[in-house]
């Protein structure tokens, strides 16, 4: 059984630098509950995987707290300065690295740690400063930019229901990152409304099979909204 | 009078038609799926294929179902869902028929900008410039000049690209305008608007024809 | 409405020189009607795209026929000679070519087919005939072979089920190549065992999108078996 | 008496514990799922997770559950089907534990040789070459000798690799061997069989320590 009584427990293991994906977007399928026990924890040094660290996300906690030393996402400053984050603030001071990524970019690197691909070729970026310090190479006559895989020491994730075997199913937009991250890291965490018996999920609904994850705990949905 | 955001997105509503897939960027896009014609498919990268217009009532937000601004939608029979690498795979894979951004500048030969003010500092990208890369048909809307009356379409763009003559059509508050071999085209004026008018607030050359349509809304 | 009242009159538009993805594993997910159709509608000069072409398998009588022109596979001929297939007799003879390849590779070239990226470095190979003429480099100190997306003219797939348009769920192991051929052909033609109306099929548990498909047709399944 | 299929099946079953994820090449290594320890979680790469042994009864024969032989399997509880794209970037992705494949020729570096015989040309690769990358341990199951009395572990392989050095473990009819970094050792050997027996049909050095256990069934 991979049950653990509380978030803070099946964080145990995590400390001081590692690098750690967080799935969901914006409040869809976020884990929230497992985030708010890293803030918890107090590690630091992190280096974070996220969609989005926005007004209103969870992971912004880690900024407050001074937890974070990296983040590679896809939104990450707001382009109306009227209200601003702590990630931003802490960003402007120079006291955490930022790494932006395009989405569909930011998803594939991920699938590809998983999947065993080192590298691939995008067409995703060229002309733009997404390529900057990246090997481009024409296919199709299109110019193509070299993208590496990122995994990660820990992928935090949220899913609706879980197996005792860890088997996930998700719920609506709730699949987002946390498909591919569940793959791409050496210890993923999933926080899930409810653990099931195994044999209890239809084996043709599973999204994501059990082998992929290796704690659960059985945590509320904190429906949290993004301000943008 | 300049066109309210609402009639922006109206106007851009009359490119869709049924059996197009089709995905809405963040802001003003967001406002087209509530014109839009029956039988179109909106696509959310965040992992939806079939949802409708923004959900009016705040009390039926589910954090679950939501579009790629964050906004409550509900789906429409025929819907699925997926991951973001999925999503991104039909993005990027050349399988959206149309997808419609908002914009900060539009250059004359189509380079889009739309995720950074230098100003500022950061940005950030979401999934616009692999909609930029992928969709087939890309439609920039936004206001025709800034809040302080600076041009957005412009020779080149000043800020950082999204992406380079991925631009087909701009739907703006004053007038509709295409992307061509040529260069840029004057294709429609919003009512009571002037050709000179759009040519004032145009800081880059446009194509006129002798005779430049109303929008049609 | 994407359904055809027979599998011959999907197979409308499909040409002399066309390339052909052909779903199904063995027996699992095989789109058996489909591959009937095409052998009955004479086509030839084809590049077919499949997992096998074995004893038994459906696309064997493509060979028979003389329909062939190439052949990409990763089970082309088997080791024991005891029985032979038409194919490898084409074979022997100069008939038909052969690209022979890793199983993974094959699945993954065609998903990066359907998902805009045309190439990507795989680990799998290096050392083997099958990074023969292939650029090779080191990431992380191994070697990997750069290795091409796979698309195609024209993908025939099986599923259990669909809607009216076109969203598929599947059966068992019958998935397989089903699932990334729907996404890299310009012409999806899938056969089905039942179509329901849009809307019976929870959005949570559809595995193909109905984008991916341009024609439906219903047909009962083919038990065909595999002899090696 | 040189082990039976069975009884290679059965010795190469013992290398597996409870939880691991394990693939089974087609052939000889299919017999293992009937021999394993309960809580083994074997994968097909045709797109099951969660699957026993070979079916005997044909007329539960269902075309769309067979394993990656095509033979027919029932699932067990908790288990999972997916793509092949999804099935291999689990293998590739370094997610299974075990993967036993056959052999044609291993050599004592661990160079493995099982998808063609050059004298038939063509071949079938499957799987075996992903499974060869990805997988965190490669056992090899084959008789020691071919039909004809020729050595199948050998100092280099002769027939088109495989992997290079990717073997950890051979079970043959006559013995356990293993891939070390100072060689390939000799483990165990099957009852009724001698060392002089093992080396006799091994066209390569072995590491022989003093005592070398009998394998255990």
């Amino acid at each position: 059984m991979k049950e653990f009584p509380t978030a803070d427990a099946a964080l145990e293991g995590v400390t001081d630098g590692m690098s750690i994906m967080a799935g969901g977007f914006v409040s869809a399928g976020s884990p929230t509950n497992l985030i708010r026990a890293l803030v918890r924890r107090g590690t630091r040094g992190l280096t974070a995987i996220a969609n989005n660290i926005g007004l209103g996300d969870e992971l912004d906690s880690l900024a407050e707290h001074g937890q974070l030393a990296k983040m590679i996402t896809t939104f990450a400053i707001r382009a109306s300065g009227s209200r601003t984050t702590h990630f931003e603030r802490q960003w402007r001071a120079g006291a955490v690295a930022l790494e932006l990524v395009p989405q569909g970019t930011l998803a594939e690197r991920i699938r590809a740690g998983g999947a065993g691909i080192p590298a691939f070729w995008s067409p995703v970026g060229p002309d733009t400063v997404a390529a900057e310090g990246k090997e481009t190479r024409l296919f199709g006559g299109r110019p193509h930019v070299l993208e590496h895989a990122l995994t990660a020491d820990v992928a935090l994730i949220r899913a609706q229901r879980a197996d005792e075997r860890g088997n996930l199913v998700y719920r609506g937009a709730g699949r987002n990152f946390n498909v591919p991250m569940a793959t791409a890291a050496r210890l993923v965490i999933a926080e899930v409304e409810e653990i099931v018996p195994t044999g209890s999920l239809d084996p043709e609904h599973i999204v994501t099979p059990g082998i992929y994850v290796d704690r659960l705990v059985r945590c509320p949905a904190v429906p949290v909204r993004w301000q943008g | 009078m300049p066109l309210t955001r609402e009639l922006i997105a109206m106007r851009a509503a009359r490119e869709l038609a049924p059996g197009m897939v089709v995905n809405l960027g963040i802001g003003l896009p967001t406002l087209v799926a509530s014109y839009a014609p029956e039988g179109v498919l909106f696509q959310a990268e965040n992992g939806i294929l079939g949802y409708g217009g923004v959900l009016e009532d705040d009390a039926l937000f589910d954090p679950d179902m939501i579009n790629a601004g964050g906004q409550p939608v509900a789906t429409v029979p025929g819907a699925s869902f997926f991951s973001s690498d999925a999503s991104f795979a039909m993005i990027r894979g050349g399988h959206i028929d149309v997808a419609i951004l908002g914009g900060l500048q539009v250059s004359v030969t189509g380079d889009l900008a739309n995720w950074m003010v230098p100003a500022r500092g950061g940005g950030s990208i979401g999934g616009a410039m692999d909609l930029a890369t992928g969709a087939r048909r890309l439609i920039v809307l936004m206001e025709h000049v800034t809040k302080t009356g600076e041009g957005r379409i412009l020779p080149e763009c000043t800020y950082p690209l999204t992406g380079k003559g991925c631009v087909n059509l701009i739907v703006t508050d004053l007038a509709v305008l295409e992307v061509t071999a040529a260069g840029l085209a004057l294709r429609e004026i919003a009512p009571d608007i002037t050709v000179a008018e759009v040519l004032r607030a145009t800081s880059a050359p446009l194509l006129v024809p002798a005779q430049v349509p109303l929008m049609e809304l």
